[in-house]
């Protein structure tokens, strides 16, 4: 499989055999994705084959449904405007004739019912109502619901980058009790945790090949890391000791008017925490918006933001790598409103080396990269700025292991150097690499955590607590 | 100027309407001016209770028939009408004639029987064109025609009267025809599209408005001026004017007055007062040739069109000529 | 070996490849004798389609459903308006031209606003505001047609070294937007703002104040046009923008720009400019008549989009 | 109660159309008959039908320029070949609906912009009508004129059509499967496909059904108005699209509302009635029509403001 001069699949072998869970695991831009769409038919491999059950000859996407297959990507594939029986409607041709919507609306509420009980979604709402982590359950409820047939091999692409902890543990339990009743599925994610626990075999691909292929007991997360290519760094993390010096650099005020008030200082990695849509996302845009005018170019940029959802708020689809790496540092890339092309492209060939972009040339168009990779973008997007606060929506969703180590190490040099980092993230890992925690519930800060206080106990305590009590 | 106010008294709570379609050239302007001095002074003398004009935004036959719809959900009694086409208001005008309201129309007349029409022979119009030119220039030679906008009836009609022209006169021979939309900028662009692989003109032959942007074209591209056939527009007879002067530049100048649509008025004001009115009016274009054309010049509004305004007087004799 | 498929792979050059071919056509008819005549013509009227082209593209960049509607209507009031003041006096000439331009700017806030305030698409407040420009070029007025001063109009009618002054100035125009698309940081910011108004938000863009200034630029050039254009045909007539409506439009999106968003560029209209003259002259030449002039039209602006693709590579 | 998006879009139209009624009828009472309402939107129905032909359009993300060609050039077949040898005018009709899937077909593998493909058509469709009738004239079949002056009891036709209008889209598009694959593709072609639809199949069908849309504008209008020519309804193209936005269909992203595009061609058929009812100097009247479209959207967002605040509470 090749796409122009990039060779994305080169010689791979794979098999995925009934009542298995294979995990797929790769640095971002292995191949990943493309296995996916060679599987569910989108893409014709150049050379070899795909069989499915056994049958080789045909392929495309009406083929592989025919034999089974349904694939959750990572960026959403609902349609946005319809409701969600709607939408279950599509995913599913054989959902004929008449009274179709109230067979649709009762397949999928059972589903839903079975993969997340206790959910909370309203399944006859349009998916533009529902929030990012409701359309990833209804999106993966639809592809495990079945009529008549269950489906055979469901592919789940990084399927729990929106879901909190408690709704990705559901995931993955209702995926072994899919697999145990003679299902398969093909997982890609990129936290190992989960690949590790719920798999049953673990492949792991390097530059569009297999590089290891064996059963899941045999890795540890320590030596899957290293299958990948990335060497394993202990952790020497120091959190910064000058805190909370001077005066705060950024102050919001109590949300909703209750609850603490939020403040970051010079030089703080500063975390926003609780469980995923809790306000999180508003108070950072709030923070941002609320500084940068609509009307007016600030003659220097104090705020710079990094957004996780790429495909809705951060890439520009027409454009170069390079235009959407440098379009926040056009100000100081220019004179006299003027862009001086000679120093956008060495800021291009700076970033591409220090957070190794994987492309042959930054004049390609955003879109040829992996989806890893075009966060990779976003984020030195907003680190070459001279912005001294960078304000980081989830910025790491879909970034292999290798890469977040990197980019951790950046974020603590540059916090040394005097930026304030204000960091949402869904992952508990990332939570407690930072200096101080605010943890969100119902749109208000209901507690600040700070240096070793910052657990996941903790976390989850002030997450839950006191909604229970009141 | 208005007869005795005594035997008017029948429609003096009466109100008439004017629907027009189009307000976005000179010539309408100009009919929207002559409505409004002559129909403000018949109100004010108590001749009629309203007359008022409705313009539509776009110049559309769906749009006037609902503008006619409405009037007629006014409670007007008769309503004088410029139309979009000829037929597409024919469903329109049936209804409000259905409803007793006495309807009018002139310069876009209407085919509707119930109407009445006051036209002007746009063929003959044409047909004039070429007669003049057939005894200005009896060697004859080619033209170029600037139509007007296509699918219009209008253009269809001053066409015909030209081909019919040609026919007669078979010396000329009609070598370019360019759609110039009845403005002068649109002429102007085509003139000067087609002009470059033309052989020699000896004549233009329009259809009004047009014969300026046609002027400028050919001295653009540094060719002779033919005899351009002017449409009445003030601008037109300006450059007619500098031209006779300087070299002795001849040729005619036609087209509709604008002031017709007062005359319209004082039909429907007739036919209120219980007049009878043959269905089928027809007024004069009105020509200007070389000897009048100072006279003309001086009597029209710097910017505007040559123009003619009708009286009661004038009215009732236009009507009894016509039984 | 690689320039020409450098040069297939630009979008513009579709349009000048049709233009040329019609070109050809056309000249061939009288054996090559209208080459120049025909050539200067279209420069000519090309030139003005160029100056609202460009304003009207810049509006298109800004992404889906921004289109300035209001273009004609803003000539048109803009040529009355200006030869009213210079009242035919050599000396106002200038003060014209800033009224122009003022006016422009003033209707540029008056669209902007609309679309602001009232959260309406583009395409329904610039509509709304060209029916009141328009009442008010007539209420001005009255479809009186004022000359213009002398030495304008023959400025505007003339032309230097063989090419005629109107193009000249479209062309200095043409490069100022081509330096502002390509090189300023304004021309980056309308391109994000059309592939995504929230993602250019994001990336610190002042939104609001970009579009703004976007639909000022499009009513500035559409005002200069029209004050061009009504010395040019010696006057304003109330009708006389109406043909740039479509012309406007016609011209961004044959020339090659992603009528999406996101993507334009200069060339282009002047290709699409010149291939819309062109190809009515050509049919003209032919004798063609209004109804298969038409439909000719239509099938070669087909065939032209056609052979240009709107695949985008990803290069 | 929780309204849905579906409902809110529809509400907010329709109370504009109440408000501006309401507005009619106190200025002039006459209109509140049979009668006066069938005067009042009997032109509006061929307005409706194009506007439910162009927002099928913008539910698959694209733009039709050429409807207002295209109704006017359906027009002037209803009044020339369907009056004089019906079977040709069907053939021409089935013609022309072909040449529409055509271009949706061709719009989507080339992956060309439907503005300038449409823009291209809006001339070929154009000259076809001139060709057809040089001048205005035709005649218009019996049985249409008959179909659009009809007095049914107690509802005046305009009424009538309206309602079955409103109701058999409706039915079409926000019920059937096939209304939600149209939709679908303009919410996310890109799914639809991955589920194994042939996208270009469904925009073909969506261009046949809008151009049949079209047609029976053109069939109903020369109903209405007797004879046709070939530039009758040129306005169509902006007014179809007015509609579609008044009645809370957006551009992008599949969100059409067919009830809604109903009440918005009759909003704005109102809207030029009420303009004429208010005497207005003839300089501004043109200008008016723009006041007024300003005041009915401005009335939008002043509805759409109360509702979100009732949302929030
Ligand atoms: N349409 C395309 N055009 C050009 N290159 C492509 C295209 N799709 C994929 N590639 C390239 O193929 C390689 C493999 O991409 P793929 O998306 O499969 O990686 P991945 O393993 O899914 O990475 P990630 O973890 O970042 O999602 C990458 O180098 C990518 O840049
Ligand atoms: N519109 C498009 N045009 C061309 N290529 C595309 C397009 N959309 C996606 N791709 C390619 O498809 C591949 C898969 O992208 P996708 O975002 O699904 O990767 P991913 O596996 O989810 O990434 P990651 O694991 O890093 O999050 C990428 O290589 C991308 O270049
Ligand atoms: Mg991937
Ligand atoms: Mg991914």
């Amino acid at each position: 499989m090749t796409f122009g001069a990039v060779k994305a699949l080169d010689g791979v072998d794979l098999t995925i055999h009934a009542g298995e869970c294979v995990g797929l695991v790769g640095h971002n831009g292995a191949g990943k994705s493309t296995i996916v769409n060679v599987i569910n038919g989108s893409l014709t491999p150049h050379a070899g084959t795909v069989s499915y059950g056994g049958n080789a000859g045909q392929h495309g996407i009406s083929v592989a449904r025919a034999n089974g297959i349904r694939c959750v990507f990572q960026e959403l594939s609902l349609c946005p405007n319809l409701t969600v029986s709607e939408n279950v409607r599509i995913m599913h041709g054989d959902l004929k004739g008449w009274n179709w919507r109230s067979r649709a609306l009762a397949l999928i509420k059972a589903q839903l019912k079975e993969i997340f009980p206790g959910h909370n979604i309203d399944c006859d709402s349009t998916i533009d109502d529902l929030s990012i982590a409701e359309r990833q359950m209804v999106e993966i409820a639809i592809s495990f619901a079945g009529i008549g047939q269950r489906p055979k091999l469901i592919i789940l692409d990084e399927p729990t980058s929106s879901l909190d902890a408690g709704l990705a543990a559901q995931l993955m339990a209702y995926v072994r009790r899919f697999v145990a009743e003679g299902g398969s599925v093909l997982l890609i994610s990129h936290i190992l945790g989960e690949i590790l626990s719920t798999s049953d075999r673990i492949v792991v691909m390097k530059d569009g090949r297999v590089v290891a292929d064996r059963m899941a007991f045999e890795f540890n997360s320590r030596s899957l890391v290293e299958a990948m290519g990335s060497v394993v760094r202990e952790r020497e993390w120091q959190r910064s000791t000058a805190m909370k010096a001077g005066s705060p650099v950024l102050s919001m005020s109590p949300r909703r008017g209750h609850g603490l008030a939020f403040e970051a200082y010079r030089g703080e990695i500063v975390g926003l925490a609780g469980l995923g849509g809790h306000g999180q996302t508003e108070a950072l845009l709030e923070l941002y918006l609320s500084r940068n005018s609509n009307w007016w170019a600030a003659r220097r940029r104090e705020t710079a933001f990094v957004a996780g959802d790429r495909s809705l708020n951060g890439a520009f689809a027409l454009w170069s790598i390079l235009k959407n790496l440098s379009i926040t540092s056009l100000g100081e890339l220019s004179s006299r409103g003027m862009i001086d092309r000679g120093r956008e492209d060495r800021l291009g060939e700076d970033w591409k080396k220090r957070i190794e972009i994987r492309t042959p040339d930054m004049q390609n168009r955003i879109l040829s990269l992996s989806g890893g990779n075009q966060q990779k973008v976003l984020f030195a997007r907003a680190l070459a700025t001279a912005a001294g606060i960078v304000l980081m929506d989830d910025p790491m969703r879909g970034v292999d292991v290798g890469t977040k180590q990197e980019v951790y190490e950046i974020l603590r040099t540059e916090a040394t150097s005097g930026r304030t980092f204000v960091w949402y993230s869904t992952e508990m890992d990332e939570i407690r690499l930072c200096d101080r925690v605010y943890v969100f519930r119902e749109g208000a800060i209901v507690a600040e955590l700070v240096g070793d206080d910052i657990t996941e106990k903790h976390i989850l305590a002030a997450s839950f607590s006191e909604g229970k009590a009141a | 100027v208005v007869g005795p106010i005594s035997a008017l008294a029948d429609t003096a709570d009466k109100k008439i309407a004017l629907s027009n379609n189009y307000a976005g050239n000179s010539w309408r302007q100009a009919m929207l001016t002559s409505w409004d001095k002559i129909t403000k002074d018949a109100v004010a003398k108590g001749v009629v209770a309203a007359a008022d004009p409705f313009t539509t935004a776009e110049n559309q036959a769906t749009e006037q028939a609902a503008q006619i719809q409405n009037l007629i959900l006014q409670g007007y009694d008769a309503i004088v009408v410029n139309a979009a086409s000829p037929t597409a208001l024919n469903g329109a005008i049936k209804e409000a004639c259905d409803a007793g309201i006495i309807v009018v129309s002139f310069d876009g007349i209407v085919t509707e029987p119930c109407a009445w029409r006051i036209a002007v022979d746009f063929k003959a119009m044409g047909e004039s064109q070429l007669d003049y030119l057939a005894k200005k220039l009896p060697k004859g030679g080619n033209l170029l025609e600037i139509r007007g906008l296509a699918g219009v009836s209008v253009d269809d009609e001053i066409h015909a009267g030209i081909e019919a022209g040609v026919e007669k006169n078979p010396q000329f021979k009609i070598v370019g025809s360019v759609n110039g939309d009845w403005a002068q900028d649109v002429a102007q662009r085509a003139v000067a599209g087609i002009l470059p692989s033309l052989p020699e003109i000896a004549a233009v032959v329009t259809q009004g408005g047009d014969g300026y942007g046609a002027a400028q074209a050919f001295a653009a591209a540094n060719r002779p001026t033919p005899t351009i056939v002017m449409g009445n527009r003030e601008d037109e007879l300006v450059w007619w004017k500098q031209q006779k002067d300087k070299n002795g530049y001849e040729t005619m100048s036609v087209s509709i007055a604008p002031g017709v649509s007062t005359l319209a008025f004082w039909v429907a004001q007739q036919i209120l007062d219980g007049k009878e009115v043959k269905k089928d009016l027809v007024v004069p274009f009105l020509r200007i040739d070389q000897d009048n054309l100072e006279t003309n010049l001086a009597g029209t509004q710097k910017g505007g069109v040559a123009n003619v305004e009708y009286s009661l007087e004038d009215a009732q004799k236009v009507i009894a000529s016509a039984k | 070996m690689n320039a020409p498929r450098l040069l297939l792979s630009k979008p513009w050059i579709w349009s000048f490849v049709a233009t040329i071919t019609v070109w050809i056509i056309t000249v061939l008819f009288t054996g090559g004798a209208s080459s120049l005549g025909l050539s200067q013509a279209a420069l000519t009227f090309a030139a003005f389609s160029v100056i609202v082209g460009i304003g009207q593209m810049f509006v298109i960049t800004l992404g889906p459903g921004n289109i300035d509607l209001s273009v004609p209507a803003t000539m048109t009031l803009s040529g009355t308006l200006a030869l009213k003041l210079m009242d035919v006096q050599d000396s106002m000439i200038v003060v014209g031209l800033l009224l122009s331009v003022l006016l422009g700017t003033v209707l540029g806030i008056g669209n902007y606003a609309l679309i602001k305030l009232l959260r309406i698409p583009p395409i329904i407040a610039t509509l709304s505001m060209s029916f009141i420009v328009q009442s008010t070029a007539i209420w001005a007025n009255r479809g009186l047609r004022i000359k213009p001063p002398e030495v304008l109009a023959s400025f505007t009618t003339s032309s230097l070294f063989g090419i005629p002054n109107v193009a000249i100035v479209a062309l200095a125009l043409s490069a100022i937007a081509w330096l502002l698309l390509e090189k300023s940081i304004y021309g980056r910011w309308i391109s994000a703002i059309g592939q995504s108004t929230f993602a250019a938000r994001m990336t610190g863009i002042p939104v609001d104040g970009t579009r703004l200034v976007t639909y000022m630029l499009c009513a500035v050039l559409a005002s200069i046009c029209g004050y061009l254009l009504a010395s040019f045909s010696g006057g304003a007539a109330l009708n006389m923008g109406a043909e740039y409506l479509l012309m406007s439009i016609a011209v961004v999106v044959i020339g090659g720009t992603a009528v999406a968003g996101g993507n334009s560029n200069i060339p282009g209209i002047w290709g699409a400019s010149l291939f819309m003259f062109l190809v009515v002259s050509m049919l003209n030449t032919y004798g063609f008549g209004a109804g298969f002039r038409l439909i000719l039209t239509g099938l070669i602006i087909i065939a032209v989009i056609l052979m240009a693709g709107g695949r985008q590579s990803t290069r | 109660m929780k309204l849905s998006s579906g409902t809110l879009r529809l509400i907010i139209p329709a109370v504009s159309l109440a408000l501006l009624l309401a507005a009619v009828f106190y200025m002039q009472p006459r209109a509140m008959s049979y009668t006066g309402l069938n005067l009042l939107f009997n032109l509006a129905v061929p307005i409706a039908l194009a506007t439910v032909a162009q927002m099928l359009i913008m539910a698959v993300n694209d733009l039709d320029l050429s409807m207002g060609t295209f109704v006017s050039f359906c027009a002037c077949v209803t009044a020339t070949f369907l009056q004089a040898s019906p079977a040709m005018g069907v053939l021409i009709f089935l013609g022309a609906i072909a040449a529409y899937a055509a271009m949706g077909m061709i719009i989507h593998v080339r992956e060309l912009p439907s503005i300038v493909v449409t823009l291209g058509m809006s001339f070929f469709w154009g000259g076809l009508a001139v060709l057809m009738l040089p001048s205005p004239g035709g005649e218009a079949p019996g049985w249409v004129r008959w179909l659009m002056t009809s007095k049914p009891p107690f509802v005046p036709m305009a009424i009538v059509a309206s309602v079955v209008i409103a109701a058999v889209t409706h039915f079409l598009i926000m019920r059937s499967s096939f209304g939600v694959l149209i939709r679908g593709v303009g919410g996310n072609f890109r799914s639809v496909e991955r589920a194994g639809w042939s996208v270009i199949r469904i925009r073909a069908a969506t261009y046949a059904l809008a151009a049949l849309f079209a047609v029976l504008s053109g069939i109903a209008l020369v109903g209405l108005t007797t004879s046709a020519d070939a530039n009758i309804a040129l306005r169509y193209t902006l007014l179809s699209i007015a509609g579609v936005i008044l009645g809370g269909g957006e551009f992008v992203g599949g969100r059409v509302s067919p009830i809604g595009a109903v009440i918005g061609a009759l909003t704005l058929a109102l809207a030029g009635s009420f303009l004429s009812f208010m005497r207005i100097s003839p300089d501004w009247q043109i200008g008016a029509q723009g006041a007024i479209l300003i005041v009915v959207l401005a009335l939008r967002l002043f509805l759409n403001r109360l509702e979100r605040r009732e949302k929030i509470q």
